[in-house]
This record gives C-alpha cells, structure tokens and sequence, in this order.
C-alpha cells in the first residue's frame, strides 16, 4: 500500500513542519510516477522526503512545502504545463526533479523567463544545464560514467562493441565510451543504437557474440531492460564466447539485482553510487532508507541524485535564512561542496552549474548471500562532465 | 444533428463553451497553461470528431497528423528561423494536409480492424523517423529552440499563458466556425449517409471513396493546426505527439464527450485533462485507475458519451410533453 | 553468414511463438465475438505475474506454476466476461475500444499497487538454462524449450478446433453467426468458453515469455500493437493466419535487428501496411 | 431506337457455377417490363450486373446505347440508372426527408458543397417533400427511417431512387416482406410513376407482376426462357412447367 504510506508520511512531514513556520520555501517538484520508467519518481520523492525529514531541524523554523506534479514519462509538454503552472499559480521559489531529458530540455525556458532556480536530480544528458543558467545537476552525465570506463576498459581489452538506447543518454554513453576506448588505442567493432522500448534482445545479443568483441558495453536506462539484457546476454551464452558485459551502472542497477539473478555476477560497471559501497555515510544512508520504507527496499543512483539535491536546497535554505532570491540562490548553488555525500566527496562546478564526483569500478559480486555492486576502485576523482571539458576545448 | 431537417441557426446552448472560456480566463487567471492545452485538444478532438462521429472513419493514426504540424512548426522555427506564428500555423496545415490525403487516398478504401491498424502503423513510422532523424527532429531528447515571434508584433506569449491562452482560443473558435458550417452542409449530410449506410451511399452514385478521402485532408489539416499550436504553446516539441499514445488519448477523449455530436469533443477533452490533472496531484503513482473507472463506468451507463447523458435527460422530459422524439442524427 | 541466417531464425520463430501463443485467443474472440478487445495483454500479463508469484512466493516449481498462469487467467476471464464484456457484445466497436482502454488503465494500476515497480521475477529451472550445442552454433536452452512447447500447444490447439465438436459450433459460430444461432449452438455458453481458452492461452503466452518480454505493470499497453499486427495481418477468425503473421514478424524484426539495426521498427510497420494494402483481410481472414 | 437498357451475351460465372448464360436483354423507353424466375435463377446477380455491383465475366451492358460494361456504379447512377434493393437499404437513422434529400443532392451536384448550409437548399428540400408527397410520405418527412412500418420503408425506399430522376428504374422486389393487403398499396404508387422512365421490376407476387408489367421476361437458370405480354407468358407451357414443377417439388 505504497501509495497510502507515502501520503501519510508526507502529512507527517508537513505537519511536523508547520509549527513554527513563518516562512515557507516551496519546491516544485515534477517526476515521472506514472508511463514508461514511472517506477524512478517514487525513488525521487522518497530520497526527497527522507532527506527534509532527517534536516528539518536545522531549518531554522523555515517551512519546505514539497509540491509533487507526476510527468507521465516523457512528456515534455505535459512538464512544461505543470513547471508554468508551478510558477505561475503556487509561486514556488525552486523546480525540481525530473527523470526525462526531454522533459528537462522542456522546462528549461521556463527556469530562465521565471527565473527559477531548477535543481536536476536525474536526467543525465550532458547538454541539458547549458539550456538555462537557472539550472544546476546534482545526479550525473552519462560521459562523467562513460568516459573513464573506456580509458580503464582501453587498458584491458583490444576489441569493444557498444549497445546503447537510441535516446540522448545512449548517445553520450556511446560517444564517451569509444572515444575514450579509441584514444587508449582499443578497437571498436560496431556500435549499435536500440530503440528504447525494444521487446526481444535475442537478435542484438547474436550480433554482438557473432562480431566477437572482447567487451560490450551497454547502456540502457535503468529498470526491466536492464534485466532483460542481462538475461539475453546469459541466454545466448555471450559470456562463455568469452565476451565480457560492461557499461555505466544502468545496467545493473541496485534495485533490480535481485531480478537478474546470478546472471548479473561479474558483471563490471561504472558509476558514481553504489548502494552496497561501505563508505560510512552510505551505510547510515541506506539504514534509513531501509527504517524508512522497509527492509526489502533498496536506495539507488536515482535516490542519491535526489537526496543530494535535497542536500543543496536545505544547505541553500540555510545560508539565505529562507530568502531565495533566485539569483543569490544560483550563486551559492554553483560553489556548493559537501565532502559527506552517500556517494563520496562531490561538488558544483562554478561554470558549467553540473555535478563534480567520483567514479567507482563496480563488480556484482555476492554479499551476505544478496548480489551487490561491490566498488572495486575510483578511477576518476573529481571528476567534471568530460563533454563539457570537450566542448570547451573546441 | 445535421442535414436537410436541421435548423441551423446557433442555438444559445452553442455559445456557453465560449463564454465559459472568457470567464475562466478572467477568474482563473493562474490555470490559463492548463487551460491552453484543453483548448489545443478540444481543437484536435474536433478534428478527430470530423471523420469519426461524421464520416464514421475509426483511426488509431490521427497523431500522425497532430504529430506532423507540431514538428513542421517547430522545425520551421528551430532549424529555419521562420518565427512567425501564422506562416508556422500555415505550413503546418499544409504539410497535414499534404499526408493526409496521400496516406487517405491509400488507406480508405479499407474498414474497421485494417483501417485501425493502417492508421496506426502511419503513425508508427512517422514516430520512428522523428526518432532516428535527430539532427531535424532533435530525436527522443526533443526539438528546443522554438520561438514565437511577438503576435502582430506586439503580443509576446508571456510566462501567464494569457496570449498563449487567447491564440488558442481564436484558432479554435475559427475552427469551430469552419467545423460547424461543414456537418451543417450537404456535405456533411452527405457524410452522415456514409457513416450509416455506404452501400447505399453508392447505389445513389455518390465518390465514396473521394468524399471520405477529401474530408480526411480537411481533418488532418486541423489536426495539424492543433500540432502547431502545441508546439507554439510549449516552445518545445517531443516526441510524446506521435504514437500509439496520443492517437488513443484523444480518441478516449472524443468518446468520453460523446462522438459525432460537435461538441462532444469540447466536452470529453475538459472533463478527461481536468479529471487526470486532479487525480494526478493526488494520487501521481494511480491516477490512471481513476480514468480507467470513469471510462468503463461511461460505457456501462453512458452510452453515447457524457452529452449522451443530457440527450437522455431530454428526452425524457420531451416524452412527457411530446408522444414521440424526432429522429436524431446522433451517434451511434 | 550461413549460420547466423540460422540463428536469426530461430530467434524470430521463439519470438513469434510467444506472440502467438498470445495473440491466438484475440484473433479468435474478435473474430467470433466482433469484440475489438484492446485489453487483451492484460491477461497475458497476469499469467506472468500469477508464475513469478507463484514460484517466488509459494515455491511451486515452475511446470506448475506454468500451468497455474493458464488456468487462473482463463478463469479469471471468465468472471470479466460475464460481468463485463457479455454486456458488450454487438455494442458497437467505439464502446468496445473506450471500455478496453479502460479495463487496461484500471488493471495497470491495480497490478502496480499489488506487485510494485519491479518486473516480475522468474527464475527457471537449472534444466532450462544454458545453451545447446547444435550444427556449430549454440541455441539457448529456454527458447528451444519455447518453440517445441508451443508448437505442442498449437497443435492441440488446431486439432480441437478442427476436429472436436467444440470446434465445429466455434468454426460455424465465426463463419456464420445467426446460422449457428438458429441451429441451436448455445452462443453464450460458447462465447464463455472460447474467451476463457483465448484468455487463458495469453495468461500461458504471458508467462512463458516472461523471460523474454519482461512482465510489467506497463505490459498491456507496451505490446499492444504487436499483438494486433498479428491479428490484423493474420486475419480474423483465423487459426492459421495469426501463426504465419508471428512467425513473419517475429523473424522480420529479429532479422531486421541483427542486420541492419539502424532501421529499429520501420520494415514491421512497413510490412504491415504492405501486407494490409495487398490484402485488406489479412492473410487468412474469414472477415475485415 | 435506342433502348432504354440493353445487354448483349451477359455471362457470369463463380467457378464452376454459371449463374448468367448469355443474357440477351432489352428494356424500351417508359417500358414497364417485369423480370420473373424461380429462386435461384439469377436475378438477383443480373441486377447486381447491370448496377456495376458485379463485373460480368463476359458480355456487355449498354445504358441508352452508351456502354457501361466497365463503368462503376456511381458513374452509372449518374447515367441514369436507378434501383432498389430487394432487401430495404436505408440511411435508418436519418430523418426520412433526408434519406430523400441526399439522393436529390447527389443528382443535382449539390452534395460535395461545403459551405452553405443544407436545411437552406430550399429547391433540394422542396423536391424531397415533393417526392415524398407523391408516395404518401409526406407527414413522415421528420421521424428516424427506421421508426416507419416496414410497408412506408419500402416506399421510401423507390422514393430515394426517384430522387435521382432516373431514366432506368429497377425494382428488385419492392413488395418483398410487405403484407399482402398492402402490396396494393405498393403498386398504386408504382403505376402512378411517369412514363418516361422505363421500368424493371423484378418480382415474385405474381398478382403484382400481371397487373403492372406489359412486357415479362422469364429467366431460367442464368437463360432467358422465354419474353413477351402478360397474356403470352401466361399461355406459355415451358413457364408453366416451370412454376408448376417447382410447386411440386
């Protein structure tokens, strides 16, 4: 009964705030709960609401009113409606969250018109926060994962072949990807882009085991696709054609471990946020996510990227004492750090208003009988949007 | 109720939609986004009403119309620079036009099942080359960059939705106008015949075919006009407006106001974005469940849509004053 | 390029026989009942979730659990029809669409509130997993099991229609409705029955290919248009014409993919308005 | 002189099965010439020939001397060609006037105009009601075409072919299904029609035939029996035996 759980928990939150509130910051908060990956928005709000419930102490009596608007997926025009509405009507000082690309690409005028700071807590295409200075990323890019995966996977492996979803995020995961395994001297032996709603794998995974590459990399969002994959990928025995499955953390996302089964062992990623990583503030992290909505749920990357956005607007709350004027807001967005984050040591970057972090080497390994990204080493430190350090070279 | 019995002149019922839209734009003055995209899919529900509750074509493909104008204004503005609102409402019309009767003149001379899968895998390949044609299209990220240049030069579309609002609100009444005096027509007389009984249609030596082929363009062409209108709207084209999804939406639309009856199509669009909006801020993990009931419950109760209701009402009332009810030409 | 011709087949045929297997039961009760029943992947998906809870929660092992999916489905189907659908027939297909579209919306959010986010969960047998090695090339296990099992349920399938008496009130019922009326044939008792076997068949189709097509609470509207590709190209009322039309799609898509990736899904919508235009029945179709 | 409507070696196969043998048939200007034959003769498929429903798979159909053989059925209507179905085909929900209104219409070209409004096409409204008039309809004009009693549905259904001011009318059945007691009804509209429309009625109530036709063709498994006047054929022994061996099989 997830639904009347979290209306509960929100009426909790809400009433628990409005002791003492004289002033009150509002969050427009849009996310996809219902259409094609509807199963990301709950994560969203739950990091959201976790995050406010543990801080809202340090407030200082300033009131946070969450007002959650459902997307539909990706549904760009039905975004923009609910972010104009948002500003227009219930005045809210900041948007946030959004799954979708093109929902964020979207809402981006809006941000810059209104001018209202936008915190993106998912959507993971590189070029989005060049669409408005309102706008500041607190999950990831794809080429912040892809990138130092092809350097490190340049180093090991001669020959890679690369699938991806035929969307923005698979384009960067591509691009990133060969360009940094054709800089360290590896091969590409074909690329192939899969439309995002793809019923059977068979015929791909036959493809790539027939192309014999020494490593795949695959990107497909996050959820059953991702397990699909795998399972594909054990099916047509890809990984006894000695064929090694890699890619960003999508593929084997937290959640869906226990879906894959023992297919997913030894499957190598990387990504910025484990939910088995033993980092003490993780551990402390997903306890209470675990206290909060149960023990058989599990925090993501999706999660992380929403609490640390809760992160940057309770520390933003904080330092203007609850007066968001948009643009001292930005300013202090784009010189936030917090050493402390689930996710290791992470920061903004002044100039491209998007996320700084590390990049673990993941390998699913059995822990404790579960399946469990163990993160093997941080092959990139502080790490900025590789894409954006490109494009400012040109 | 259309053809030769009807009298034609506008009923004072005719003008509520009209004054309702004034007042809602003065008293509501903070929904106008909302109500924006209720008036774009009352436009593209009429169009839809046009061959379906007129002509008596069931298409699962209109999207590809809608799909189309929202594209050609949007790429004529974010990859051609033409920012002016009528030549992008124009172009738009005309390239809907255009595949309307190009794929009309191929698909039309089949029925039910087929026709309902020919339209939609129309649609289908029109989604997937929005899709793979990213450098025009933007692709699954969305084509940014539409702008819309001030209306008349000095009407710019403000972050209220007030000209957005009022734009939409004459393309529409326009349409309604053009819509209204077509069903009234001997052609859409005409129209009605075919939709009950088009052997006979022929037996009276009338083009079938090329009727229901010239009715579709002048269908798709308004779809495609409500496209555009989207896409000035928004600033922002998706993919979202091509698809099995849209093209079902709008058809549950239609149906739920009530098919082949002009305003059936104000109605349905009104009653399915206010309902999903409410129940979506309530309930945003569930509110389709909320749809799902209030169609199944329209089926079992009310057949004929929500105004449906109303004729019932009517009728009844007029059965206690009258012996018997004309004949009407509503839906079935 | 011999032997990947061989794989693509056998790829395309597994993937046609689940959407067989699926979509046999709409042809049929489209066919027989003129009931436009978008709703149909709603039974296919319960038949994946009843297997994954089954086997998850319950520990039946998985043959039982397969035969679990058709027999809950078919009887579950037979509860919507008798409540719901019976009242529909002969209502007119735009109430029949609006009411499926409905059916589907409701049945997607109550499968979201009961089994959550997640895909369903199916772990097969140790016996099902693998490959088999055969003519140089390696063939996964699962869907050599797929093909045969399905294969043996359509010829069962075929034979109950062609040769039982059922079958004979089924074929005259679709070729000739108010006939069959008049010679006595109990039309709803038949109607009932046909609609739980077709249904039962997707909730079968459903959890065999779960492994394949993820079961979802998205499902019923993610393959809806495969399931009527099949039956529009294949013809209604057909048994037949369903099963070459799974086949072809299921082996043009697999072909496409592994050939020329880059065209995604145009050449099966492309051959479905080929196919329609040359014949508006479809391949088999008793009527349009 | 031209005829009216004329075939030359009309055939008609579906496989093996000869359903039209070499039809030679004429129709007279203002003729009233009735087409009789037992079930399955192929009638039925010789009108659905003539109307362009049908292609013929050889022979030829000439419509005041113009052949037709290929033309469709629309392009045929508008040569003046005009029938009624054997089983009632109305536009049943439209008011009656209207099922009227839009044959008229579509003679009169008015039907593809999209612009005025059709209530205001006063000459196409006034001749339906005219037309109505002429068959007792008139008081009908607004109630639903399938509310009126089946005997009324077939008048309105030789009212809508009027419509299109044929020169060639076929009758397929008029009275099939009506009462007895009200084919007379049928009839005293039937003679009531100009006689510059020649007139095919093809039909099985003798009584009607006899009393309305002045030329009889029988047709005998896809062939022409025999033709003449009402007295001829009622002479003729071959037509007798014909109904007669029927009667008694």
């Amino acid at each position: 009964m997830n639904m009347f759980r979290l209306a509960a928990s929100a009426a909790l939150a809400l009433a628990a705030t409005a002791v003492s509130a004289q002033q009150t910051v509002k969050i427009g908060f849009i996310t996809s709960y219902s259409g094609l990956n509807g199963n990301l928005g709950p994560y969203m709000e739950r990091a959201v609401r976790l995050y406010l419930k543990q801080h809202e102490k340090d407030l200082g009596g300033v009131k946070v009113e969450l007002l959650t608007r459902d997307d539909t997926g990706p549904n760009p025009d039905k975004a923009r409606q609910l972010a104009q509405e948002l500003v227009v009507r219930d005045k809210v000082n900041l948007l946030a969250g959004v799954i979708f690309t093109p929902n964020a690409m979207a809402m981006a005028p809006i941000a810059t018109e209104a001018k209202v700071p936008f915190v993106i807590m998912n959507a993971g295409t590189a070029v989005i926060t060049t669409r408005s200075p309102y706008m500041v990323r607190t999950s990831f890019t794809l080429w912040q994962s892809s990138y130092p995966l092809g350097q490190w996977a340049s180093k090991k492996y001669k020959t890679a072949y690369s699938l991806v979803s035929d969307f923005g995020p698979g384009h960067d995961s591509e691009e990133g990807f060969s360009k940094a395994f054709e800089e360290g001297g590896g091969k590409m032996l074909g690329k192939v882009r899969v439309p995002l709603q793809n019923p059977d794998w068979a015929a791909y995974m036959q493809r790539v085991k027939d192309a014999k590459p020494d490593v795949l990399m695959v990107f497909i969002p996050a959820g059953k696709t991702a397990t699909a994959v795998m399972k594909n990928f054990s099916d047509l025995g890809l990984g006894q054609a000695g064929i090694k499955l890699i890619g960003p953390g999508d593929v084997t996302t937290d959640e869906e471990l226990p879906n894959m089964g023992d297919v997913a062992l030894g499957v190598l990623t990387v990504h910025h946020y484990s939910a088995g990583a033993t980092r003490p503030q993780n551990k402390a992290f997903v306890a209470a996510w675990k206290k909060e909505y149960g023990q058989n749920e599990t925090p993501n990357f999706v999660a992380v990227g929403a609490y640390d956005g809760a992160a940057i607007i309770v520390d933003a709350i904080k330092a203007l004492k609850g007066n968001m004027d948009p643009d001292k807001t930005m300013e202090f967005f784009k010189t936030w750090k917090n050493p402390n984050s689930p996710r290791g040591p992470i920061s903004i970057d002044p100039e491209t208003r998007d996320i700084v972090q590390n990049e673990y080497l993941r390998e699913v390994k059995r822990v404790g009988g579960q399946l469990a990204n163990v993160e093997l080493e941080t092959v990139a430190t502080a790490l900025k949007d590789p894409w954006k350090e490109f494009q400012k070279k040109k | 109720m259309s053809g030769y019995s009807a009298d034609t002149r506008i009923r004072w019922t005719e003008w509520l939609p009209w004054v309702a839209a004034g007042l809602f734009f003065f008293l509501m003055p903070e929904y106008l986004s909302l109500g924006a995209r209720i008036l774009i899919f009352i436009l593209f529900a009429l169009s839809l009403d046009l061959i379906l509750g007129y002509a008596g074509i069931v298409t699962l493909g209109h999207s590809a119309f809608f799909g189309l104008g929202a594209y050609t204004a949007g790429i004529l503005s974010a990859r051609l620079g033409v920012n002016d609102a009528f030549l992008q409402l124009a172009a738009a019309a005309g390239m809907s036009a255009l595949l309307g009767m190009l794929t009309g003149a191929v698909i039309l001379r089949t029925r039910a099942l087929t026709l309902l899968m020919l339209t939609l895998a129309i649609t289908a390949i029109l989604l997937e080359i929005a899709n793979k044609w990213s450098t025009m299209t933007g692709g699954a990220d969305g084509l940014s960059g539409v702008q819309v240049s001030p209306l008349l030069g000095l009407f710019k579309f403000d972050l209220f939705g007030r000209t957005a609002f009022l734009y939409c609100l004459i393309v529409l009444f326009a349409a309604w106008w053009v819509v209204r005096r077509i069903i009234y027509s001997p052609y859409g007389a005409m129209l009605t015949g075919i939709r009950d009984n088009a052997a006979r249609m022929h037996a009276i030596g009338a083009p079938v075919y090329w009727r229901l082929v010239m009715i579709y363009t002048v269908s798709a062409t308004m779809a495609g006009v409500a496209g555009a209108l989207l896409t000035q709207v928004n600033q922002f084209v998706g993919l979202n407006v091509l698809g099995l999804e849209p093209s079902g939406d709008i058809l549950v639309m239609l149906i739920l106001g009530g098919v082949g009856r002009l305003y059936g199509a104000f109605v349905g669009p009104v009653v399915y974005i206010v309902v999903q909006d409410t129940l979506a801020k309530q309930y945003p993990e569930y509110w389709y469940f909320g749809i799902g009931v209030l169609l199944i419950f329209v089926v079992l109760f009310a057949r004929g849509g929500i105004l449906g209701i109303f004729d019932k009402l009517r009728d009844k009332w007029l059965s206690h004053s009258r012996p018997k009810s004309s004949a009407r030409a509503s839906a079935r | 390029m011999l032997s990947s011709v061989v794989s693509v087949a056998f790829h395309g045929v597994a993937y046609g026989m689940i959407l067989y297997v699926i979509s046999v039961g709409l042809s049929v009760t489209m066919g027989l009942m003129g009931f436009i029943n978008l709703a149909h992947g709603v039974f296919a998906m319960a038949g994946g979730f009843v297997l994954s809870s089954f086997m998850a929660r319950f520990g039946v092992p998985f043959p039982l659990a397969v035969l679990s999916a058709f027999v809950l489905v078919a009887l579950g189907s037979v509860v919507l029809e008798r409540l719901l659908y019976s009242r529909l027939y002969g209502a007119g297909e735009l109430t029949q669409v609006l009411f499926s579209i409905g059916l589907i919306l409701v049945s997607m959010a109550s499968a979201r509130l009961i089994f959550g986010d997640q895909a369903a969960r199916v772990l097969l047998p140790d016996y099902l997993r693998g490959q088999l090695h055969m003519m140089g090339r390696d063939f996964p296990t699962y869907r050599v099991f797929i093909i045969f099992f399905s294969l043996g349920i359509i010829l069962l399938l075929w034979f109950g229609v062609e040769r039982t008496r059922w079958g004979a009130m089924v074929r005259a019922a679709v070729d000739h409705r108010a006939m069959a009326q008049s010679v006595g044939i109990n039309t709803r008792l038949l109607f009932m029955a046909t609609f739980a076997l077709g249904s039962g068949l997707a909730g079968l189709g459903g959890a065999l290919g779960a492994d394949i097509l993820p079961v979802q609470w998205a499902y019923p509207f993610e393959h809806l248009v495969y399931f009527l590709i099949v039956v529009a190209v294949g013809g209604l009322g057909s048994l037949r014409g369903p099963f070459i039309a799974a086949l072809l799609i299921g082996v043009a898509d697999t072909a496409c993919k592994y050939w020329v990736p880059e065209f995604g899904a145009f050449l099966v919508y492309a051959a479905t308005i080929g196919i329609l235009l040359w014949r508006p029945m479809g391949l088999f179709g008793v009527r349009a | 002189m031209a005829f009216a409507l004329q075939t030359e070696k009309l055939c008609k196969s579906f496989g093996a099965l000869t359903v039209a043998d070499h039809i030679d048939f004429r129709l007279e200007p203002g003729a009233r010439h009735a087409l009789i034959g037992p079930n399955g003769a192929g009638k039925t498929t010789f009108v659905n020939m003539l109307t362009g429903v049908l292609a013929p798979t050889s022979g030829s159909i000439f419509l005041n001397d113009q052949e037709v053989t290929n033309t469709s059925q629309a392009a045929r209507v508008r040569l003046g060609l005009g029938r009624t179905f054997q089983i009632t085909t109305l536009f049943r929900s439209l008011p009656v006037l209207d099922n009227v209104a839009l044959a008229v219409a579509e003679r009169t070209g008015v039907a593809k105009r999209m612009w005025r409004s059709a209530s205001s096409c006063k000459d196409i409204v006034e001749e339906s009601q005219n037309l109505l008039g002429v068959l007792g309809l008139a008081d009908d004009a607004a109630s639903a075409a399938q509310d009126l009693p089946y005997g009324k549905q077939r008048l309105l259904e030789i009212a809508v072919t009027l419509g299109l001011k044929p020169k060639v009318l076929l009758l397929d059945e008029p009275a099939a299904g009506v009462p007895s007691h009200d084919s007379g009804k049928v009839l005293q509209q039937l003679e009531k029609l100009s006689s510059d429309i020649a007139v095919l009625i093809i039909e099985h109530d003798m009584d009607l035939v006899f009393r309305f036709a002045q030329r009889i063709t029988v047709l005998v498994q896809g062939q022409v029996l025999v033709e003449g006047t009402p007295s001829e054929i009622a002479g003729d022994k071959r037509v007798r035996d014909v109904y007669l061996g029927e009667a008694h099989v």
